[in-house]
């Protein structure tokens, strides 16, 4: 590693305020999963890494009246701790346990997941189709907005250098919405995702699909929605024969790249199959409520 | 440089060292802590395992800033100068270690595991030991090691 | 709002370190491990006989307590650490090198290029390897300056400051491509630098005797070892002119001829002290910076330690061969083996390093433990522009297996026999000549078979 | 969906190296109470050879494996050896021990024959005892007899020894000649469950079939094989490495390059085949490498039980094996050589 200045926060104000003050070359470090990663690799050359560990308004997962609010600290074992999570988002939960290995979900944060915005964070996809919004805070405030805004592109977010993640809600609406996370990797531990993908939705009358909500990891610069296949199933019967013609749209919503993990091919089939089993594990925890 | 206080293995230490210091230098080149080894400096392969404030992390992920005032267990805080932890004396017992370079990571990540969960699953041990890559052994002795210290501390049976 | 925040100094930049052990970031602070005095000992340690017992290992309770010293564990007063800098082209010829904005770093105790080696070339077999490249780079991970200074960090950017420039050549990375030799990786040497051929019977015969002919192209690919303990050495030589090294070394003798070859010393003045190696599997067979590291230490009077990275363990160690195998198998209908023809080109990489051995290993076992009257085997090793394949684990044995236990499975499949039965029925029994005429003993093919056939249940789902 | 499918793979391999001399030299002390020490020049690279080494040489002085201290791979002390390389240490190391721990026994010997009052070739070292050879109850601690050898007679038990396995150089045109001198055998069978829409392959059990000749100590030929197993399975289905059109390497790190983890390893069930070599140390063959060879093979035949997808180029990814579900013919295999 080169040489930098380490400054902790007790706060995401005297974050914000200590980024503002040795910015811009500055880096927020949190579960530091990939950021110490990047600093070894000499990927950043910062002057001054600003540790937010000890922030103790960016911990807690608690329900209240905007709905599920989770904050950018919380850890990946945390999540998969929660008894809340685990009864109503076992898609959450599962998400969390999939991402590297015991060391590093006791390390890495939801927010430092969401931040860091590689195009196959497991984060992303169970809280994209749970329609998650995030708070960011800055010098003049905060801000609120959807998760999708949030992503800009592979590596990139909406947040300037001197603005941090707060938290992260699950909407009141979309408490308990049957939601279902899968990830396909190289391995069954420590495994990058080649693809993931996350379903919500809910059953309508006549056993039809209702509000679903589709997300798609590693298969475009950002975690994505999957509108074509959304709009498919919309109010039609829940067959496994509209969940895969869905699975199919899904493919076309897509943008897989070809790299030495997988060919696009490769990922185009994957989606189609990981959309299907999403759907219909979805589909399956709706009728157990 | 970045002075740093914290608890070792049960006792408080102190040292100033450049901001850039991984807890895993802190340990190994500041406390001559050299149980928890560099295998790949990047959370890849756990040799490095060492129990932050109860849980175990990779100590080439945090900053020697970062646990300032933290309880860190090391490897080296397993045994007394009486005797080996279960842990340790079952792996032993198993030959579950080949080179042994991996094995103060895994027992650590063990321990993490039984301090949790005392009775767990052949799948969880499986599950807590996946940040802990093994060349040598095919991981089959450490699970039966890991379930056998369980059971020692459980006590359901005799330590050897 | 920031006042009660403490910040840590940053010393503002390397080339403004001075000298002293605060700005060079050295540790200060000491102190001592614990370990248990009293410990139960298992009873087959102390049980006779000896043989069959499962005795615990010694060395085991001391891995498991953390206190195995690895070299990478082992420290030295004064020492200094290395790195190197590696070419990252895979073929040029380089033109120069220009150290001196390294040498000038504060903390840059020497700095060491392959001209100043006396004997730059080692290797088991030929000797084709460079210890620090210095006419021409083979392949990219290739080392082409070493550095030693007072920390790892100050050696690292030590190295990114040394100027190489280089005449690109045009490389050659696919075996069968090389094989034309229109691109010598070692000009003028042929690329094709071992072949090995086993020959017994009568192919034609027993091609003519079959009533089933297979064929196949299998191929398998580049490993690495992963041992966890990257290599790892410390050089420290002496004011008699000896020089000690500790080393992750797997074959300390072989090690210390070649290490006096390239330093072009009398043997007896070179010691090398084996700790216990941090996973081997073939990686460490061979010397690696060792002389570089002597040399640095002579130069500067001081130990020096270098430890891999774990991605100078992938680029600049030894692989496993990628292999591209053509298997032609005669069988009767009863699944008889009356002839097979094997040709086998291997993916030697930059150095021959052991892959003399692994090609004659794979040829002899190429035809598998079958009793195969009618046989020819042909195996090339061809350079390529790649990472050195050398040991590792097997020496060939794993990709021929996969070759023709694959095509015994397309034998037992298309003949409608059992791939146990098929197996069992060609299999070598005790006394049963070897492809190379050897008379075998103690041979358990069928045991094994049946043995781990039983344990699996093999007959129990119906087949 | 998911298909389940069993597959074998069947192996031979040779011990030590390929005709080339590949010698073990080793000293073996016995102490004035009759633990030992062994010099040996090899080096533990992990194997827990110095363990079985040290059971070799108690073994041929008739003591425990705790009496016997291993010394080894410092040049300046321990004399040559070829290293651990080549699955060779139990049987060439072992084998230069066991002569020269025959050497200091024999010293023993004779200086306990006239203290027993009977010819040196009666005696027998058993249970920490030199006793006669059909009548055990007259016999000597050996402490006592080493004590009485170093400090009595003058001739301090010691003994040193070197072994290279005895081969025939090839005929250089068909390769005839004995290459090597002993073989081991195994048989590995897999169990794997395929995943007919992603083509993933989850191996779910292998059974381990082998043999070493006399297992010297059971627990660590089982961790042989069972890491080597362990290996195998990163060939099957996981491990590549992988490089640029500028010959850089793409996946030099553990991230990228796939190995097993504890999660992706089956259950193992092992087992060593009985046998006995004549020209290894109490029978003794070896074990390390061959444990890695047969694995690959397995895998990949069961997977072409489960889904008639035949791999012929390592290593079974899911995308490559979800290709060949999808052709099922044999249009991967790309690589030709050329014509003779």
């Amino acid at each position: 590693m080169r040489a930098f200045d380490f400054v902790s926060a007790e706060s995401a104000d005297q974050a914000v305020s200590l980024l503002s003050e040795h910015g811009p070359n500055v880096i927020v470090l949190a579960g530091g999963t990939d950021i110490l990663v990047d600093l070894k690799h000499a990927k950043h050359d910062p002057d001054v890494v600003v540790d937010i560990t000890r922030a103790d308004d960016l911990k807690g997962i608690e329900v209240n009246d905007e709905g599920l609010r989770m904050g950018a600290l919380v850890t990946h074992t945390e999540i998969m701790d929660d008894p809340y999570i685990q009864e109503n988002f076992p898609a959450l939960v599962h998400a969390a346990h999939t991402i590297g290995a015991v060391q590093t979900r006791n390390l890495g944060t939801l927010g430092g997941n969401l931040v860091t915005c590689v195009p196959s964070m497991d984060s992303g996809p169970a809280l994209m189709a749970l329609e998650a919004e995030v708070t960011v805070a800055g010098p003049d405030g905060t801000r609120r907005m959807d998760l999708e805004e949030f992503f800009v592109g592979p590596r990139k977010t909406v947040l300037e250098h001197n603005e941090v993640l707060l938290d992260v809600i699950i909407p009141k609406r979309n408490l308990g919405k049957p939601t279902d996370f899968l990830k396909f990797g190289l391995r069954k531990g420590q495994a990058l995702a080649l693809v993931n993908a996350a379903s919500a939705l809910w059953v309508g009358e006549g056993n039809t699909f209702k509000d679903v909500k589709i997300s798609l990891g590693a298969v475009a610069p950002t975690v994505i929605r999957a509108p074509a296949a959304e709009d498919f199933l919309e109010g039609r019967e829940i067959t496994p024969e509209n969940m895969a013609e869905a699975g199919r749209l899904a493919v076309e919503d897509a943008k897989p790249i070809d790299d030495f993990r997988a060919s696009a091919s490769y990922r185009r089939d994957l989606i189609a199959v990981l959309t299907k089993r999403t759907l219909d594990n979805a589909y399956r925890l709706a009728q157990n409520d | 440089m970045t002075d740093v206080t914290l608890t070792i293995n049960g006792e408080e230490r102190s040292a100033s060292v450049p901001p850039e210091t991984s807890l895993l230098r802190l340990l190994r080149d500041e406390f001559y802590l050299t149980g928890s080894k560099l295998g790949c400096d990047v959370g890849d392969c756990g040799a490095c395992t060492v129990i932050v404030d109860g849980m175990p992390v990779n100590a080439c992920l945090m900053l020697a800033g970062q646990v300032d005032g933290r309880d860190v267990v090391t490897i080296e805080g397993l045994a007394t100068l009486e005797d080996l932890h279960p842990i340790q004396k079952a792996f032993e017992e198993f030959a579950s270690l080949q080179c042994g370079f991996c094995g103060p990571g895994v027992i650590i990540s063990a321990k993490g595991l039984l301090d949790r969960n005392p009775d767990p699953t052949k799948e969880e041990i499986k599950d807590a030991l996946s940040g802990n890559l093994c060349r040598c052994t095919g991981y089959t002795k450490m699970i039966e090691a890991v379930q056998d210290a369980a059971r020692i501390l459980r006590g359901e049976k005799e330590a050897a | 709002m920031t006042d009660d925040v403490k910040v840590a100094d940053k010393t503002d930049s390397l080339t403004d370190l001075k000298e002293t052990d605060e700005d060079l970031r050295l540790p200060s602070v000491v102190e001592p491990a614990h370990f248990p005095v009293e410990t139960i000992d298992t009873e087959a340690r102390h049980q006779t006989p000896a043989v069959g017992q499962r005795a615990t290992r010694p060395d085991g309770r001391l891995h498991g307590l953390g206190q195995t010293k690895y070299i990478d564990d082992i420290t030295f007063p004064n020492m200094l650490f290395a790195k190197m800098k590696r070419a990252g082209i895979s073929s040029a010829l380089i033109k120069s090198i220009d150290t001196s904005e390294a040498e000038a770093m504060p903390g840059v105790a020497a700095v060491l290029t392959g001209k100043e080696i006396p004997v730059n070339s080692y290797g088991p077999s030929y000797q084709d390897q460079p210890v620090l490249a210095d006419e021409r780079v083979f392949h990219a991970g290739d080392p082409v300056a070493a550095v030693a200074a007072v920390t790892e960090q100050i050696a690292e950017e030590a190295c990114e400051r040394i100027k190489v420039e280089y005449e690109p050549l045009e490389p050659v990375y696919d075996p069968v491509e090389a094989m034309k030799d229109e691109i010598k990786v070692h000009p003028p040497h042929s690329n094709i630098y071992a072949t090995k051929r086993i020959k017994k019977g009568d192919l034609e015969k027993g091609f003519a005797e079959a009533d089933h002919i297979f064929e196949g192209v299998y191929s398998t690919q580049m490993i690495e070892h992963v041992p966890l303990e990257p290599h790892a050495s410390i050089a420290q030589w002496d004011p008699n002119g000896r020089v000690t090294l500790w080393s992750s070394l797997g074959r300390i003798t072989l090690g210390r001829a070649d290490i006096a070859r390239t330093l072009d010393m009398p043997i007896n003045k070179i010691r090398i002290v084996g700790t216990i190696v941090g996973g081997n599997f073939g990686g460490k067979n061979e010397i690696t910076t060792e002389p570089a590291l002597a040399l640095l230490s002579r130069k500067t009077g001081r130990p020096v330690k270098m430890v891999y990275t774990r991605e100078e363990e992938f680029i600049a160690s030894t692989t496993r061969h990628p292999f591209i195998m053509e298997y032609k198998t005669g069988v009767t209908d009863d699944g008889m083996i009356t002839a097979r023809k094997v040709r086998l080109v291997l993916d030697g990489g930059a150095y021959c390093s052991w892959s003399e051995t692994t090609l004659g290993k794979a040829c002899i076992l190429s035809a598998g433990p079958y009793n195969i009257e009618n046989l020819l085997a042909e195996a090339y090793c061809m350079y390529t522009n790649k990472t050195m394949t050398g040991a590792m684990r097997g020496f060939g044995a794993p990709q021929v297996c996969f070759a023709y236990e694959s095509q015994m499975d397309e034998i037992a499949h298309k003949l409608g026999i059992d791939p146990l039965e098929l197996r069992m029925k060609n299999a070598f029994h005790e006394g049963s000549a070897s492809p190379t005429g050897q008379v075998l003993q103690s041979v358990v093919v069928k045991d094994s078979l049946e043995k781990a056939a039983e344990r699996f249940g093999w007959k129990e789902d119906g087949q | 969906m998911k298909k389940r499918g069993k597959g074998m793979g069947c192996m031979w391999y040779p011990i030590g190296f390929t005709v080339m001399a590949n010698p073990s030299a080793a000293t073996v002390k016995v102490n004035e109470d009759g633990t030992a020490t062994l010099i040996t020049g090899t080096v533990e690279t992990g194997q827990g050879s110095l363990t079985v080494l040290g059971q070799i040489a108690a073994e041929e002085l008739g003591i425990s494996t705790d009496d016997v201290h291993v010394v080894s791979a410092d040049t300046d002390a321990t004399p040559m050896d070829t290293g651990a390389i080549a699955s060779r240490t139990t049987y060439v190391t072992g084998n230069a021990i066991q002569l020269a721990a025959e050497k200091a026994k024999n010293i023993l010997f004779e200086v306990a024959a006239p203290m027993l009052g009977v010819r040196p070739n009666q005696l027998e070292a058993k249970d920490r005892q030199i006793q006669v050879k059909g009548f055990p109850q007259s016999c000597l601690p050996i402490g006592e007899v080493a004590a009485h050898a170093q400090n009595g007679a003058g001739t301090p038990a010691l003994g040193s020894a070197s072994y290279n396995p005895p081969t025939v150089a090839m005929d250089p045109e068909t390769g005839q000649g004995k290459p090597f001198s002993t073989y081991v055998y195994a048989t590995q069978i897999a169990e794997v469950e395929v995943d007919e829409e992603t083509g993933e392959v989850e191996v779910l059990r292998i059974a381990a079939a082998h043999d070493c000749g006399t297992a010297i100590n059971p627990m660590l030929v089982e961790g042989q094989i069972q890491g080597g197993i362990s290996m195998g399975v990163g060939m099957a289905i996981q491990e590549e490495m992988l490089f640029d059109d500028e010959g850089r390497q793409i996946n030099p790190n553990l991230t990228n390059y796939i190995m097993p983890t504890s999660l992706d390893m089956p259950d193992l069930e092992v087992d060593i085949v009985e046998n006995f070599d004549p020209t290894g140390p109490f029978g003794a063959k070896g074990v390390g490498e061959p444990t890695a060879v047969a694995t690959s093979a397995a895998i990949c035949n069961a997977i072409y039980d489960a889904v008639g997808a035949r791999i012929y180029n390592l290593p079974a990814t899911a995308e490559k094996v979800l290709a060949a579900i999808k052709s099922k013919d044999r249009s991967d295999r790309q690589k030709y050589l050329p014509a003779e």
